[in-house]
């Protein structure tokens, strides 16, 4: 009994700084799997929320406001109603493969965070070929949908099914481009090769004192632009949505689904999005390191900086005390105000137990990786207030004939960049 | 009969091609789709993504509108010309009266005409709204439509101030109007124009420059002036392809012929152009009814006409300009109190029929571009 | 890290590789053989994980499962497959095939059998940590012709494969 | 039962050379190109891991490197393969491998 607190405690010291799969520790390794997919769901929940709110914002007009204050529990509403609708089939479907795929896009979409670095300490493990396992997994998200579109033996579908794994895998090829070039970047200052480790990536981007979307000046820009188009494409969101596109084709790949099996792929469809965002984030952005982490140095600024997780839920709780306020006197409206004061409640002891500087430590690596990620949810929500659609045609053209050229072209300038000490040291010296 | 109630298959043993070599896949879109804007039902023939040619079945919401104009009196049938073109209720209003006082050889009073202008024209502008927020939305760009629905809100409000309802109005009566305006309209209507410029600006910041957009249209669903003429397409879709043909110019009615307006044409008729012109259009409304505001004179609002309407025996066919087009209405009188036929000529009906010359050689996502873009609404179409 | 219970891992990647092997060469319906496919190879990547070639792990999933069986699914999607489903499923020369495969497969036996003590079992020290690298340094190096003569034959393929596949070029 | 539970190389050897009998026993018998096609899928990946596993005996990196050599030809005979069917189930209308039996048609 002593041993086994022993080994769980182990993990606890501070002065471990690599995540539990390297450090061998399976219990904190089963901690942390739970954690990180407990906090996709309720992240995928919230998502589902905002995305709903800030469109509606966005559109001039208020989004739900019936269930809970300001419609917070909503999504627990959809996701109840969900789980109860009946479980269609249809009677032409292949049952096997119409039952597994959801399952395939589901497990794809949930596996790739296996590798995701929310902080040195806080991934379920560091792999060796940490890059290539999150791209190549989220590519088995596309066997799922066409067994999807195949098995549902209906003609909406079937072609939903074609035009999204044709656009996912053409923008797979611009998306590896673009990764490379970043891996690329890793090489620099270290005397060897580079990696693909994501907790080595960010590493080296802290060692080299830049994010890599500064390095080399535009170029780490450009991949980083190409990756954040190919991402949405990826994602098969707008304005790269056609394979969904409602006034075509209905629903797409998912016509024929409903009810639980369809909010898997819902799920799936929410937490590609974050997986390719922390992909972006891990290796353009930084990943966990906190803004100016080389020149704004020193005990205060550590601080100064240690203190905004906290202030951040702060902030939201009084915002949610000042909506609360402003809820309309009634008796009708007593619960929901009280509920959303509530909310308000919680959000603040989350940032009052965050100002504790023991758990901000720890946690601050956190807070500004999901930061990072949370602003481009906001971009995908951005995105779909703001642009039309994609034809077919135009979307793979631009996927063939300028992502992929640019790409090779930032691939080769990294290298080129990269290089350039010794071109010039052979060039002038020969 | 066991032959025909069969489906068709493919039958491979028959020499009949495979799905990979055919050349031609037929899908059929609507009459539920929710892009086809009511229902109408397209039969697509497709090779891959390309369409080789379609045809519209139309009359899944056909009401015969006409025949029950020979069995209702002049004024009994006025409301029902509403129901055609329900979201140009008051432009069908205006055209079947006129079309009924050019019969009984009667004119409204100018009072009357101005307000009729004002109205026609506010109704103009909600319905480009309209087809702009549901064009933008098969597109796929939704915001707009919540910005047109929120600024049409207000031409609504006008007119449920004015006469009661908002979509199918009834606002015109033969002879003139059957209420004087009320208090401040003329002020209200002047804050709308206020309001509503400024939002022109806001649709066009969201579309006109927007590359996916304009990529998206551009070049897509041409047609020439000369096909138009030929396939009798009017309205928006013909001036977008170069021809300056605007009855209100034309053929002055109302009194159109006072007010100084312009009527803006495309190039390309593609639809880019076709969108550029109804945005133009709708600021042009907006000149038009600040002019008719500022003109508008006193007197009455009904000119003489008998209870009992007994057109003298003969025919007569009178056409405006409707936010969709030519809106023609042909009655042939027998002198008795019902018509003894009316006949309308729709343009949605009409400009449908260019739907098959424009989509060829384009790719399905275009055919739902072209839908929109020809604003048909099918409640007139199939009247 | 060290893996843990290699003797449970390796039969079940094992026994699913081997299932699914079966299921490929038995299922009546192409997509059902793709897709047992995929579940052969995906425990495969894993066998590999075992033997400490995370690299090449990776390529199997993402151009193994992510890419080839991609393209097969998209082609059986394309080729109608309901008539070959009513067809007969072995060749005529079925028999002769599985007696000469046997045969195969019994000379695999006696030689894993009499040569058992040729494969010996080294405890070696392959780190993990540094698989990628070490792969990367011997691609661009050592094989470096090799490396350029396979993405010249990739090439050759794609413009074969489009030679073949287009309709009109 | 101890070298049933240590696994050694023998056990990878023996796992490839049953999932290439499995690959042969498809060629030879089948009649779907698709699945012809597949099964030499399975005989290539059983030469990988045997070639993975000697990299693994002999503690070197050229089997591995080896084995992404054949996951490329993979790639490219997948390629050129599924183009052939597609061409080949235009004009003859068939999938089969034994009605491949014309030069030209």
């Amino acid at each position: 009994m002593d041993s086994i607190l022993r080994y769980i405690q182990s993990y606890l010291d501070p002065r471990v700084k690599v995540s539990p799969g390297a450090a061998g520790n399976m219990f904190w390794v089963l901690v942390y799997i739970m954690l990180v997919f407990a906090g996709l769901s309720v992240a995928v929940i919230a998502m589902n929320w905002l995305e709903r709110k800030i469109l509606a914002h966005m559109q001039v007009r208020l989004g739900p406001m019936r269930v809970g204050p300001h419609g917070l529990l909503q999504p627990i509403a959809d996701a109840i109603k969900l789980l109860l609708k009946e479980d269609l089939m249809p009677a032409a479907a292949d049952s096997v493969i119409f039952w597994c795929a959801p399952f395939v896009v589901v497990l794809a979409a949930f596996t790739v965070f296996v590798v995701v670095p929310f902080g040195p300490a806080h991934a379920i493990t560091d792999m060796n070929i940490g890059i290539l396992f999150m791209l190549g997994v989220s590519s088995l998200s596309v066997l799922g949908i066409v067994m999807a579109g195949w098995a549902s033996n209906s003609h909406y579908p079937l072609i939903g099914a074609l035009r999204s794994s044709a656009q996912m895998v053409s923008y797979e090829i611009a998306m590896g481009l673009a990764v490379i070039s970043a891996v690329l970047m890793t090489s620099l200052n270290t005397s060897g090769t580079g990696t693909l480790s994501m907790i080595g990536i960010v590493q080296a981007q802290q060692a080299q004192g830049v994010w890599f979307v500064f390095k080399f000046f535009p170029l780490g820009l450009i991949a980083f632009f190409i990756f954040a188009v190919s991402m949405v494409a990826e994602t098969n969101r707008a304005p790269f949505d056609l394979a969904e596109a409602e006034s075509e084709l209905t629903a797409g790949f998912h016509t024929e689904y409903s009810g639980f099996r369809w909010s898997l792929f819902f799920l799936a469809e929410y937490s590609a999005m974050i997986a390719v965002s922390s992909i972006a984030v891990t290796l353009w952005l930084g990943g966990w390191l906190r803004p100016f982490p080389n020149s704004l140095t020193g005990n205060l600024w550590n601080l100064i900086f240690s203190l905004v997780p906290g202030a951040t839920f702060l902030f939201l709780g009084a915002l949610c005390f000042f909506n609360a306020a402003r809820m309309p006197k009634h008796p009708l409206f007593r619960i929901q105000t009280i509920g959303l004061a509530g909310f308000g409640v919680v959000l603040a002891l989350i940032g009052l137990i965050l100002f504790v500087p023991a758990v901000s430590i720890r946690v601050q690596d956190i807070f500004w990786f999901s930061a990072k990620v949370a602003a481009f949810m906001y971009l995908y929500i951005w995105y779909r207030g703001t642009f039309p659609r994609y034809r077919f045609d135009q979307l793979m053209q631009m996927g063939w004939k300028v992502l992929l050229p640019m790409g090779l072209g930032v691939l080769v300038l990294t290298a080129t960049a990269g290089l350039w000490p010794i071109i010039e040291h052979t060039l002038w010296h020969p | 009969m066991t032959d025909q109630t069969t489906l068709p298959h493919l039958d491979l043993d028959s020499g009949e091609k495979p799905f990979l070599d055919a050349n031609e896949l037929v899908i059929n879109m609507g009459p539920q789709h929710p892009a086809t804007h009511g229902v109408l039902r397209v039969i697509l023939r497709l090779d891959g993504e390309k369409v080789l040619g379609l045809e519209c079945v139309i009359g899944y919401l056909h009401r015969g509108v006409e025949k029950i104009g020979e069995h209702r009196t002049y004024t009994m049938f006025n409301p029902y010309v509403d129901r055609m073109d329900y979201v140009a209720a008051v432009s069908n209003g205006l055209g079947y009266c006129e079309t009924v006082e050019k019969l009984l050889n009667v004119e409204a009073p100018p009072r009357a005409q101005h307000v009729r202008v004002i109205l026609t024209e506010l109704n103009r502008i909600a319905s480009h709204q309209l087809w702009l927020g549901t064009h933008a939305l098969d597109i796929g760009a939704i915001t707009p439509l919540f910005y047109t629905f929120r600024d049409r809100e207000e031409i609504l409000k006008i007119y449920e101030k004015y006469c009661g309802a908002r979509l199918t109005t009834h606002a015109f009566r033969i002879g003139g109007l059957q209420y004087e305006t009320y208090l401040g309209f003329e002020k209200e209507v002047k804050n709308f124009l206020n309001f509503f410029r400024p939002k022109i600006d806001e649709y066009e910041e969201l579309l006109t420059t927007n590359r996916i957009w304009v990529e998206r249209t551009k070049n897509v669903g041409v047609i020439s002036g000369e096909d138009c003429i030929a396939l009798g397409v009017t309205g928006p879709v013909l001036r977008a392809s170069g021809v300056k043909w605007d009855l209100r110019k034309a053929q002055p009615y109302a009194n159109y012929k006072n007010f100084d307006f312009e009527i803006p044409t495309g190039t390309n008729g593609d639809t880019y152009d076709r969108y550029l012109v109804r945005m133009v259009e709708m600021r042009q409304s907006v000149r038009i009814i600040e002019q008719a505001v500022d003109a508008l004179p006193e007197g009455p609002i009904m000119a003489k006409v008998p209870k009992v309407m007994k057109p003298p025996a003969g025919e007569v066919y009178h056409s405006i300009e409707a936010p969709k087009g030519e809106l023609g209405y042909f009655i042939v009188s027998d002198g008795s109190t019902q018509p003894y036929r009316v006949r309308v000529r729709p343009p949605s009906f009409v400009n449908l029929q260019a739907l098959d010359k424009m989509c060829r050689g384009q790719l399905v996502a275009d055919v739902i571009a072209v839908i929109g873009t020809l604003d048909i609404v099918l409640g007139e179409v199939d009247r | 890290m060290a893996p843990v219970a290699t003797p449970f891992f390796f039969y079940l990647f094992a026994a699913i590789m081997l299932i699914g092997g079966i299921l490929v060469i038995t299922r009546r319906n192409p997509v059902h053989s793709a897709v047992a496919l995929i579940v052969t190879l995906l425990a495969q990547a894993s066998i590999y994980l075992m033997l400490y070639a995370p690299f090449v792990a990776g390529v199997q999933i993402i151009l193994y499962a992510g890419g080839i069986m991609v393209l097969f699914l998209f082609v059986i999607m394309l080729v109608s497959i309901d008539r070959s489903l009513r067809e007969r499923q072995f060749n005529s020369q079925w028999l002769i095939g599985l007696i000469a495969a046997l045969a195969l497969g019994g000379l695999f036996i006696a030689v894993y059998l009499k040569g058992k003590n040729i494969f010996p079992e080294r405890p070696l020290s392959i780190m993990e940590s540094d698989n990628t690298q070490r792969v990367a340094t011997l691609l661009y190096g050592q094989y470096m012709f090799a490396f350029e003569i396979a993405s010249l034959l990739l090439l050759v393929a794609i413009i074969g494969a489009v030679v073949m596949a287009k309709r009109r070029i | 039962m101890e070298s049933l539970l240590h696994i050694s190389t023998l056990h990878y050897l023996v796992l490839g050379a049953a999932l290439f009998l499995l690959g042969v026993i498809g060629v030879l018998t089948r009649r779907n190109v698709v699945i012809v096609l597949m099964s030499i899928e399975l005989i290539l990946n059983a030469v990988n891991l045997n070639l993975v596993a000697f990299s693994r005996m002999w503690g070197g990196m050229h089997g591995q490197v080896f084995a992404i050599f054949v996951i490329t030809d993979a790639a490219a005979e997948a390629a050129v393969g599924l183009g052939i069917l597609i061409a080949f189930f235009r004009n003859k209308e068939t999938v089969n491998v034994d009605e491949v039996n014309l030069l030209k048609w």
